[in-house]
């Protein structure tokens, strides 16, 4: 049977080598894409209308195709063969008288459908080879060739609402208030006050006498009181210690009575375990 | 007296029709430096936005694609807007030693055919119009070109993306509009748009809208940096396993 | 017959020049095309390579620039050669400007509201209150806004600026007036103070009259153009190095 197309047997490199080491045939058919392709191009030469041509026809050419093929030992893709198959099948229910209406499709229809489906492929093929024939962009015709293109020159809307001024207002206040504790000086009548005041009166001390009567007179302000009672009391205590004075004090937390030592010395004593 | 009143509103007029036309002629020279530099069509809601508030686009734009008509440079309707192009008639001489675009192969060609006719399309639909699997490479090197864009995704059972074309699609190819593709009479007339569209949902013609229909759905975020989804396997273009007969 | 002889060499004359003027409008459409779709100025060589033999270049580049000036887009002589740009009176038009909406930054937002309670304020006022140095371009960028405006200059030593707020200040806070800020106790009552405030903590009365105080003496004109004194050094706004608190 002879198909008007030509089968090519492509032996390049590319074709595979079968298991048993014997080149492998493969048809290229002439660039078809899957057996619709190879359909529409045998359709093609029944008929130029694709609605008149007779599918029974079509059928028994592509069957015969794949037989020849077969018979030639070409190795022909899945899908060729299930198309084969298919068109066997509808072939022999286009031949038999039909069977009363049931679930199923008409062959008539089953061939009405495929003659559809040969006539939208050929109509997408019309489509894209016009599409191609347009004066593409690039090829036929050119935009400029050094576009000037549009300066951005972005200009800053500051936003900002009333709250947020006044809460920024607020809170610069607030810290502001807060990083500037003004500390109120603190009146301390330091050690070295004390003890210069302590020594001075110590000569005065003959006898017993109570603390806080000599402080009294340092105290100008209660707020005073807290720093001069301390700081003397440390004084009195490192001036004991240096035995120039002697200290008395008869419970917890009673006054403590002070009197100059009876034999004052020039220098301190050192402290035997410092 | 009556002469001179008619004489007064006479000049009158015209004064305000001399600076109406200096005003037109100035908007012109600011219009057409504005297409000028554009590479890519503008809208006339473009144009309106740059040109001074009362300029009258629509007049602009006719008047100039009048002034440039049979000239080397022609102002011309695309995708959905104006754009300055070389005359179509001087393509010979102008690709003389410009770089032949990538010619598209066959499969390519048909593959954006069948998108660009049957918008929005899925990939399913393509393999059925064309009998063969389409291989992803395909539909890559059209997104890529810019031709071909994601739209969304189909409400159906497995939700496969669907496909329609660009507006640099309608630029490279010379179209105001989808609605401008060559030989879609035809198409129209053969029940094509028919294809496998569920029935009830057939809409008849391509649509590249922004506006999804109503059997799609919007594409996620991760589909954008995903844009080709996988749907079985990946066969080469030319493969000889192409999908079954589906009859 | 002589009359006709000489007809017939006219009418050869005149055939001959129709014939070349026609020529030249072809190449002439043919030369604006591949001006304007060259990505750089070509040389009258370059036109002479693509054009049909015989083109007079010269002629056609003049007549195309001479066709083009005082239109939206001129043929200009550039770096050799020639090219279409647009019309250098319209190269605003080639700019966009785009709005760019941005918050106003903690420090700027904070200057502002001092300016607008304590105004006229010096920017050593602004600094003294705020305990960190305020940059140049906070200042600049409440200036720029449109908000803050140069008064005049404190009659003190070292005539320092004094700052205070404008009209769009009022508009864009929905003011009517400056005296309309909420005054201490409402910002109490309003909660924008947290917990115990210090006694004796004041918010002044603000005035954005236009009137100087008697405090302020006239800016100078050249004060406009170098609006920002640097008082010191420029030290980072938000930078912790600020002025040491001044007690």
């Amino acid at each position: 049977m002879a198909i008007g197309r030509t089968i090519d047997f492509d032996d390049d490199d590319r074709a595979p080598v079968r298991e048993d080491g014997e080149p492998a045939l493969v048809v290229d058919v002439g660039g078809y894409e899957g057996p619709l392709d190879l359909l529409l191009d045998l359709a093609r030469r029944q008929k130029v209308d694709l609605r008149e041509i007779s599918i029974l026809a079509l059928a028994e050419q592509y069957i015969a195709f794949v037989e020849e093929a077969r018979r030639m030992r070409l190795e022909l893709a899945a899908d060729y063969l299930v198309m084969a198959a298919w068109l066997a099948y509808l072939k022999s229910r286009l031949l038999l008288p039909e069977p009363p209406k049931g679930e199923e499709p008409s062959a008539e229809e089953l061939a009405s459908a495929l003659a559809e489906r040969l006539r939208r492929l050929e109509l997408i093929r019309a489509a894209a080879k016009a599409l191609d024939a347009r004066t593409r962009l690039g090829r036929d015709v050119h935009a400029r060739g050094a576009p000037e293109p549009m300066a951005v020159r972005t200009r800053p809307l500051y936003e900002a609402s009333l709250y947020d001024l006044l809460k920024a207002y607020a809170a610069q206040r607030q810290k502001q208030a807060a990083s500037r504790v003004t500390l109120r000086r603190r009146v301390v009548w330091s050690l070295v006050e004390a003890r210069e005041a302590l020594e001075r009166l110590v000569g005065h001390a003959v006898d017993w006498m109570v603390l806080d009567d000599y402080l009294v007179r340092f105290v100008s302000t209660p707020s005073e009181r807290a720093t001069v009672r301390a700081s003397a009391l440390s004084a009195t205590l490192e001036l004991a210690r240096e035995g120039r004075l002697a200290l008395r004090q008869e419970r917890a937390f009673g006054p403590i009575w002070l009197k100059a030592a009876s034999a004052p010395r020039a220098d301190p004593v050192p402290e035997p375990a410092a | 007296m009556n002469a001179d009143r008619r004489f007064a509103a006479l000049s009158e007029r015209m004064s305000a029709e001399i600076a109406e036309a200096r005003l037109h002629a100035e908007h012109l020279r600011m219009a057409e430096a504005l297409l000028f530099a554009s590479a890519e069509p503008m809208t006339e809601a473009d144009l309106a936005e740059r040109l001074p508030t009362g300029a009258r686009v629509g007049r602009l734009v006719e008047d100039i694609a009048a002034y440039y008509s049979g000239r080397g440079v022609n102002l011309v309707k695309l995708a959905g807007g104006w754009a300055f192009r070389t005359a179509g008639d001087l393509s010979w001489m102008m690709a003389k030693d410009v770089v032949e675009p990538r010619k598209l192969s066959r499969a390519a060609l048909e593959t954006l055919a069948i998108v660009a006719y049957h918008q929005p399309v899925t990939r399913a639909e393509i393999e059925d119009i064309r009998g063969v699997s389409t291989s992803k490479g395909t539909l890559d090197t059209l997104i890529e070109a810019g031709w071909v864009r994601l739209r969304g995704r189909r409400r159906a059972p497995g939700r496969p993306v669907t496909y329609g074309t660009t507006r640099s699609f309608l630029d490279h190819f010379g179209l105001d509009a989808i609605g401008d593709l060559p030989g879609l009479d035809e198409l129209k007339g053969s029940g094509f748009f028919e294809g496998r569209l569920p029935t009830g949902l057939a809409v008849p013609l391509p649509s590249d809208d922004d506006a999804l229909r109503e059997d799609e759905e919007p594409l996620e975020d991760g589909d954008l940096f995903m844009p080709l989804e996988v749907e079985g396997e990946d066969e080469d273009e030319e493969g000889e396993d192409g999908a079954p007969p589906s009859l």
